[in-house]
């Protein structure tokens, strides 16, 4: 087991699958010749060439449709958006094709589709390049939704990404390129897709979280064992969609208590799903309604000191854990 | 005519598919649609339903150039693609009754008809946003060193949307084998092309991509024949692809829902066009070239009505979908 | 007050406020010649040229980025997206542009835009024509999201939204065109935005639903008011965002019991929102979880047995208002 | 040389602004830049910072043709753009320190200058995604039947992506005045134009909208501002749109983050280019000209220097904005 990093776990993770299977290939803006913009696939042209390392012009909606079109016929394309907000421009071939396609021909033509790439807020990159943009996604049947939080959850689930014959959206964080942890170097390595991981056991509440929150709200739960003897229990859903609701609730029936943290902006999130969810199947083990911490809602600001207001600060985590364990 | 000889010729020598072959594929299309009307209008088919009557020569002429493993993508005014690329009437009948024997088992309806096994890639529903997907099919016959190719149908109305310019430079930038063929019909709904396009003469799009760019008359078999057979070669052999224009026309309106000469245009214009009517020119032709003779096509015409008669049949035979399907294929199974 | 269409009355509103003021065109495909797919915009190009009600060519980013880049300068559109469906090749101009600029320049450049057309399940149009499309612009800080129930709510909320200085999209529904109502002739009757509107009163349950899916619930109220003596109070947010929380929150807190329909897939959907903030805001009210009836999470098929399946049927909503109620 | 008498000539007619004012322009933007990446390496500037040094002859030249009502918009790679606009240097300075005298208060940073009082629209990070709106100003301003013109200004980036396409057709279909300049500077962060368009000459793609298409020496001030001069006046008169190709290069890397030889291109390629310098050899020139002396440069020169001191003074003496700022300017207050 090698300690790296979240990025080259997710190098790995294409170069493992990209040995194993001929019909991987990658295709996005400055993936080859550049190394990538965030060096995710770097070396992976020199390893395998022009024909399975597509460096593509400035065009999210035509790439993103020639990976569709591949995987009609039997490839399996990783589709690189740079950053997860020029997904935007490539909806429509994301959701009104690669989403549907396998439906509306009655099963026909699956297609084993990864589109991945960094979403998430990252460092004063304002408001068009600072997007948390799994919502566009989530609630979209016939996509998977995957947001690793790990290395090791990167390389594993981006792995079963690449096997999976479904369109998988898989939306990494700038920010967390850089972390390191211990990830197993045996190929045979996966996370199955749909499986929650609790990251930190606990006994009095449960905090889902997932991608850089999940970092805050450690932090606010090591803080709180100190100062309170509070005991934190950290879900990590991982994929985003199928949700695996049963890992969390098992927690919640535990714990009693719930408080769901996502970096986006608040209404209609993620964490709004969520919580909907933790209410019905554990409304009667609830002690307190589930508490939403959540960014703000407004688009992202350039200026350090806004930004930092934008997200969700490690106090208000730790305030609305106080206020569903009514500490005082 | 210049067409006899050669073309008489090739379908003599077994190169070609036989003349008659073309004027019956064309016949059973326009039946086809036909009787898809009536149905439509007995509330049998539902939802949208575009007719490709009056433009059948465009894909019969095309499609007929193609082997069996070559492809073929399509938008939502599809029937008569789908049927020149072999795919079983019955099953589109079934498909239009959103049956479960239907070719996308009653899922997908009359703009989304899809068959693997006559690599039929769709019937899409949203203007100007597949040509990006023909041209990752290329992309894949390349990366797998096949010499195969891919027709992309699409209709004016697509070329002023983006997705399109960024499929036709990526096709020309990597040298795929796909062969975009545009039916440019003069209208897009209500909207005249030269309401939509600043460059109305859409073959020249090609210069963009420094590809060849060609325009052909599209009420004519043979001229579409000739000009994709080109276009085809060019493509399986050199990887080069091309942008054609067929000129033709919708003799029904855009959709059931449209009156076939509506506000938008003249009866005198869709009167004048029908003149040109593929199919009845082509049979004079073949009936004056001595190709076929009156009884030939007595007996063609009839069996074209059975196969479409057998299809509705079959159409109403074909129970229901499950219920079960419904939440079915959202999800492809693992294995 | 006229007995009208919801066509009719969105049609009058155009008029209206394109009489009132010069600032406001018109823009979309076939809205012109042709009279509008839906004939919404019929007769206005007669009565106000070509100047004020402009046909485009197929180019959903297009026109609405036109649309966007008129608004920055001053004028008023309306932007006809002819389906929402369409909306998604238009959303980098509607979510990067739309709704960032205002907030990007500092409040420089306010964008008094609206997007309109129907959204929503139609009849048998299958996956990629027939999609509940809100779900991509309620989660956006910067847009609102209207969505009209009645002939009467059609008209005074897109006069309010025409008059708004800020991005909405109005999405209409397909299916309701056809309904008449009420709606008063008064060229200064509007209907603000962000108001919520108690439908139907009642005592025991409250149901939010919206657009189609109120009439469902309308039949299921008094279905069970007939069978059980329920008295089911119906609102309707007729906004989704901004989200008029207090008038929700005010019948929940009456009846003790709340079940949200929408006729989008479930999983994170706007009931998930409209669960939560009723479980945050009215905890100790609520007798039951809130049961949320939706859409199945699957593309809309094709044929009509399936479609039927797919959208909330009158029975499922029963059922569900029997369950919070704690009815055999 | 031809640019002497005509150029100082007009200059001297008071057409148009003096030679020396470009210079200064010019000078001002790439000493601006150079502080900027200072400032940025000491962490007072945050995110992405794009610069536009070796570029400053296509602003300058361009804008140098405009009225002062008339409107620019630009991408991310825009001080240049903005400062040559009118826009205040140390108002732009503040935004990239994030501070509130910032031109869009702070919230916008680098990617998002906006100036309402200079008609500076943006400061947009979307690569294509502009143009759009670019074209919706033109629509407006024939709208209101006024003589205004937009330069839309966007790289070479742009072209492969299907938004700008749409933009072109609709401004060439409904003729608006706007003029669309394309820094062709070879690379879009290290893809060179040859691997991103099957058509490299940018200016053809005019053709598949049958509208003016022109390049020219964007290294060349003059020759940028005779070829714009040309393209605004059909633009105002005739509301006619243009396509421009300004060929020149970026001499840093494609941000801050990005070398500036890097591994795209070589640094020989990059020496070479640096001897186009727009602002050597127009200072060359119009010392050679006469048009200005060593003295005349140095006191030009050290106005810039202390512009850009000031603009620095006054960005650290901006506060940081409000808190409350968070959350205003998400709506407009309706009014
Ligand atoms: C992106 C998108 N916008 C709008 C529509 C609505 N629509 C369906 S068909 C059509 C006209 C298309 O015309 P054309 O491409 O010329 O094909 P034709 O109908 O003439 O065969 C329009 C506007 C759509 N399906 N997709
Ligand atoms: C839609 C979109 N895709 C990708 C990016 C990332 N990106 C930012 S700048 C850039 C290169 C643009 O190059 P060009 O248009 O030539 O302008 P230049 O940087 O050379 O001035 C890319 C790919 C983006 N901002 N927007
Ligand atoms: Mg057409
Ligand atoms: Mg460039």
């Amino acid at each position: 087991m090698a300690v790296i990093t979240y990025r080259e776990a997710l190098n790995h993770a294409l170069r493992e699958e990209m040995e194993r299977d001929e019909r991987v290939f990658l295709i996005g803006e400055e993936i080859g010749v550049y190394g990538g913009a965030y060096k995710v696939t770097q070396g992976l042209l020199e390893k395998f060439g022009e024909r399975r390392v597509v460096d593509t012009p400035i065009c999210e909606s035509g790439f993103t449709g020639v990976g569709i079109g591949a995987a009609m016929v039997g490839l399996r394309p990783v589709v690189e958006m740079m950053t997860f907000n020029f997904a935007i421009l490539a909806l429509d071939q994301i959701v009104n094709h690669a989403a549907k396609i396998h439906y509306m021909s009655g099963g026909q033509f699956p297609i084993p589709l990864v589109v991945r790439g960094p979403g998430g807020p990252a460092h004063q990159l304002a408001a068009q390049h600072s997007q948390s943009m799994e919502s566009y996604f989530y609630h979209v049947p016939g996509l998977k939704v995957v947001r690793p939080t790990s290395p090791r959850d990167a390389k594993g689930l981006l792995k079963s990404a690449i096997r999976d014959d479904n369109p998988v959206i898989f939306i990494e964080s700038e920010t967390l390129y850089g972390i390191k942890g211990e990830v197993p170097d045996d190929p045979d390595f996966t996370i199955p897709l749909g499986q929650a991981e609790v990251k930190r056991e606990g006994r009095d509440v449960t905090v889902i979280a997932y991608a850089g929150m999940y970092y805050r709200v450690l932090e606010a739960a090591e803080e709180l064992e100190k100062s309170d003897g509070l005991s934190v229990e950290i879900v990590d859903p991982r994929t985003l969609r199928p949700m695996d609701k049963e890992t969390i609730l098992a927690s919640v029936r535990k714990t009693h208590r719930a408080v769901v943290a996502e970096s986006g902006a608040g209404f209609a999130g993620m964490g709004s799903e969520i919580a909907s969810f933790i209410t019905e199947g554990a409304f009667d083990d609830l002690d307190a309604p589930v508490e939403r911490v959540t960014g703000a809602n407004a688009p992202m600001p350039y200026a350090r000191n806004l930004e930092r207001l934008k997200t969700p600060s490690k106090e208000r985590i730790i305030e609305a854990l106080r206020k569903v364990c009514y500490l005082g | 005519m210049a067409g006899k000889s050669k073309a008489a010729a090739r379908e003599a020598s077994g190169e070609e598919k036989p003349l008659r072959h073309l004027l019956q594929q064309m016949l059973l299309i326009r039946r086809f649609e036909e009787k898809a009307a009536e149905m439509y209008a007995l509330g049998k088919i539902g939802g949208f339903l575009h007719l490709y009557i009056g433009q059948e020569a465009v894909a019969v002429g095309a499609i007929s150039t193609l082997r069996d493993d070559d492809y073929v993508i399509a938008g939502y005014r599809e029937h008569g693609h789908a049927l020149a690329k072999g795919v079983e009437p019955r099953r589109v009948m079934a498909e239009l009754f959103g049956r479960r024997d239907g070719v996308s088992k009653g899922k997908g309806g009359s703009m989304h008809l899809f068959d693997k096994a006559h690599r039929f890639l769709g019937g899409h529903a949203i203007v100007g946003g597949y040509p990006p997907i023909a041209a990752g099919v290329g992309f894949a016959i390349k990366y797998r060193e096949e010499d195969r190719v891919i027709l992309c149908f699409f209709g004016d109305g697509s070329v002023p949307q983006g997705e399109f310019h960024e499929a036709l430079n990526l096709s020309a930038l990597w040298k795929l084998p796909v062969v975009w063929i545009c039916e440019n019909n003069r209208y897009a709904m209500g909207t005249a092309v030269e309401r939509a396009l600043a460059q109305t003469e859409i073959a020249r799009h090609a210069e963009s991509y420094r590809i060849p760019g060609e325009a052909c008359d599209g009420m004519d078999v043979l001229a579409v024949r000739e000009a994709v057979a080109r276009a085809v070669e060019r493509a399986r052999c050199e990887k080069t692809p091309t942008l054609l224009e067929a000129r033709t026309y919708r003799f029904r309106g855009h959709s059931m829902r449209d009156p076939s000469a509506a506000i938008y245009r003249t009866k005198a214009e869709v009167e004048e066009e029908k003149k040109r009517d593929p199919i009845a020119v082509f049979r004079e032709r073949l009936l004056r070239e001595e190709v076929l003779d009156e009884a030939e096509w007595k007996l063609l015409a009839e069996e074209v009505e059975q196969t479409v008669a057998e299809a509705v049949e079959f159409a109403e035979a074909s129970p229901e979908p499950p219920a079960e399907w419904l939440l079915q294929n959202v999800y492809h199974e693992e294995g």
